[in-house]
């Protein structure tokens, strides 16, 4: 097995991991982490994949070198949004209709 | 020379050895910082230091030294920013 | 050696990740989180491309770490505002079935992967040699800034579009209130530090641009340096939205207008858009590389400086919903 | 007077050096994980960016990779930052 098809399986496990985090946990700060992994598990696939069957390849590695900028780019935007929606709302979390799966949750609050 | 160079590289990895267990062992804040700076002076200085002789070129030479000269002062400020904090922090506690 | 080496690193990668999700506490994972950036530089750099780690280097140790630690510390900052709301929100507590649909969709997920990556196609043609082949019409030597900013120069000229986009909407959303930060009072040996730190630090920036040519480094590279350099210099309490405010009206926008009025007007000498010629490709390829470092230095910087200031949040259900 | 790259073992010497380092790296992380303070995670990640230069260091004299010293350099600049930051937003209560 060569380290490029290791580094690979690596990245499907960041987002299998990244996903389930994005499943189970509804902190937002938490979901933008998630987000920012599964980012880089994509990006560990491109290359590692590409680069397995030849030898090194530049145009996978420049299509992430773009899209590691835009990702970070992404993520502080995201947090921005976070931060305005914190101190408009006071919540870390989205709500969610009291219909829906989560029973768990209580009835909101009247304004 | 090659027994010098491996003889430094050595000892630059027994620092940062000791510096990871002091950060580990070390119970209080304040010694966990004296065990970092062991590392970030000492291991990476003599790492460098091994390193020199197998430079291709000055350029990488100075490089190199530029390197450790960067860690030396960031580290040594970042260790007293944290110390500062470290001591506000609990002057605000009491 | 080298794959035992590989193994233990892929493995800290995760562990890393594993650590960032399954952290009680937000701090934790923001720590963490920037260690997962350091060991993705040095993945990179075991797949052997520099460039990656080059970048990864700065923003996943410099700026994202910094984002992070920002938006953690407004959140506790804030928390301290209503005692007794908890630091950590896990979430409300799921039933089991809805434990067990997420932890079946994210095996799934990973078996599918597994599938892609073991049953790949075999590709048609071969990339690394298409490259190879035209690299000497490219006007540069590495073959990553050619793919960058010559063969595929389309994706660049669009991501600094979405990042100009991402720039707006962050300004947009920039609340009118304008009050000086806490804590800025000038440390000396802060002040002393980014004195010393900030011109090797423009230095190196400007040498990974230039570097990019025929080694790894270019336009990306430089600007995440030069944003670092920015973040520190605000957060050692220069002043330095002021001039970044009216710099930020040029610079912010200048990279992606010069790329586009240079891949317009090669349509003058009857060339298709975004091709340059042969004679002069280098210079063009330099003189927009040293726009767009400028440019993303600026459009990261201000993501960070355009947050919000830390004050108390203004609705009336603070307590309630931040017990969850 | 030889130097160590002249040797044909130096490879997997470098090799050794650079795992060594991962492997302090690795036990680092039990500190972020442990704590018990924030402060203490903030030392465990400055000595990571030492670490890290080190590991690059060997890894570009492994790798015959004069790019990565450019690596080394860059992160030896920019690890200091998320100290700073910390020091300087972190004012409220300690977590």
């Amino acid at each position: 097995m060569s380290a490029n098809l290791w580094f690979a399986l690596v990245g499907a496990g960041l987002i299998a991991l990244a996903a389930f985090t994005f499943f189970v946990q509804t902190h937002l700060l938490r979901r933008i982490f998630a987000f920012n992994i599964m980012g880089s598990g994509v990006f560990l696939i491109m290359v590692g994949m590409a680069q397995h069957l030849r030898q090194t390849d530049p145009v996978p590695q420049a299509l992430v070198l773009t899209g590691i900028v835009v990702a970070v780019s992404a993520t502080a935007l995201a947090l921005l949004i976070f931060r305005r929606f914190y101190a408009l709302s006071a919540a870390v979390t989205l709500t969610q209709d009291n219909d829906t799966l989560g029973d768990s949750y209580e009835q909101e609050p009247r304004q | 020379m090659m027994y010098l160079q491996i003889a430094l590289i050595c000892l630059g990895c027994f620092f940062f050895i000791v510096g990871t267990l002091g950060l580990l062992r070390f119970n209080d804040a304040y010694s966990r910082i004296h065990a970092i700076t062991k590392a970030d002076n000492l291991g990476l200085g003599l790492l460098v230091l091994g390193l020199l002789p197998s430079a291709v070129n000055a350029f990488q030479g100075i490089k190199l030294l530029l390197i450790w000269l960067l860690v030396l002062v960031a580290s040594a400020t970042a260790s007293y920013l944290i110390a500062h904090y470290l001591k506000q922090q609990q002057e605000g506690d009491v | 050696m080298n794959l035992a080496f590989d193994v233990l690193l892929g493995i800290a990668l995760l562990l890393c990740a594993a650590g960032v999700f399954y952290s009680r506490d937000l701090f934790r994972a923001v720590v963490m989180f920037i260690a997962f950036g350091l060991l993705l530089a040095l993945v990179w750099v075991r797949l052997d491309a520099p460039d990656l780690a080059l970048a990864e280097a700065a923003i996943g140790a410099g700026l994202t770490g910094v984002l992070m630690i920002d938006a953690v510390a407004h959140l506790s900052a804030k928390n301290a505002h209503h005692q007794g709301a908890q630091f950590d929100q896990t979430g409300a507590r799921p039933q089991l079935w809805s434990r067990i649909l997420p932890v079946f969709s994210a095996v799934i997920i990973f078996i599918l992967l597994l599938g892609a990556i073991w049953w790949r196609p075999d590709a048609p043609v071969s990339l690394p040699d298409l490259v190879a082949e035209s690299l000497p019409e490219s006007g540069v030597e590495h073959p990553i800034t050619a793919v960058l900013l010559n063969f595929r120069s389309y994706d660049t000229l669009l991501e600094i579009a979405v990042l100009l986009v991402a720039v707006v909407v962050a300004m947009a959303l920039k609340p009118d209130t304008s009050e000086p930060e806490a804590g800025n009072s000038k440390d000396p040996i802060l002040h002393g530090l980014s004195a010393r730190l900030v011109p090797p630090m423009l230095v190196v920036g400007v040498y990974i641009l230039w570097a990019g040519s025929y080694m790894p480094g270019g336009a990306f590279q430089g600007g995440a340096i030069l944003a670092a350099a920015l973040v520190f210099l605000k957060l050692a309490g220069f002043g330095i939205e002021r001039l970044a405010d009216s710099l930020l009206r040029i610079g912010l926008a200048l990279g992606f207008i010069v790329f586009l009025t240079v891949a317009t007007s090669v349509m003058i000498g009857g060339r298709p858009f975004l091709t340059y010629p042969e004679s002069v490709a280098g210079e063009l390829i330099f003189f927009i590389e040293a726009m767009l470092t400028f440019s993303i230095g600026l459009i990261l910087f201000s993501l960070f400086s355009q947050a919000p200031p830390p004050v108390a949040p203004t609705s009336s259900l603070q307590g309630e919903q931040d017990e969850r | 007077m030889q130097t160590l790259n002249a040797m044909p073992w130096a490879t997997n010497f470098w090799l050794a050096i650079a795992g060594l380092l991962l492997v302090t790296l690795v036990a680092g992380l039990w500190r972020i994980w442990r704590g018990p303070t924030a402060t203490d995670r903030m030392l465990a990640a400055q000595l990571f960016g030492t670490t890290g230069v080190g590991i690059l260091l060997a890894l570009s004299q492994a790798m015959q990779q004069v790019a990565l010293i450019d690596v080394a350099l860059v992160l030896a600049l920019l690890a200091v930052i998320a100290m700073v930051a910390f020091v300087k937003r972190m004012q409220g209560p300690s977590s």
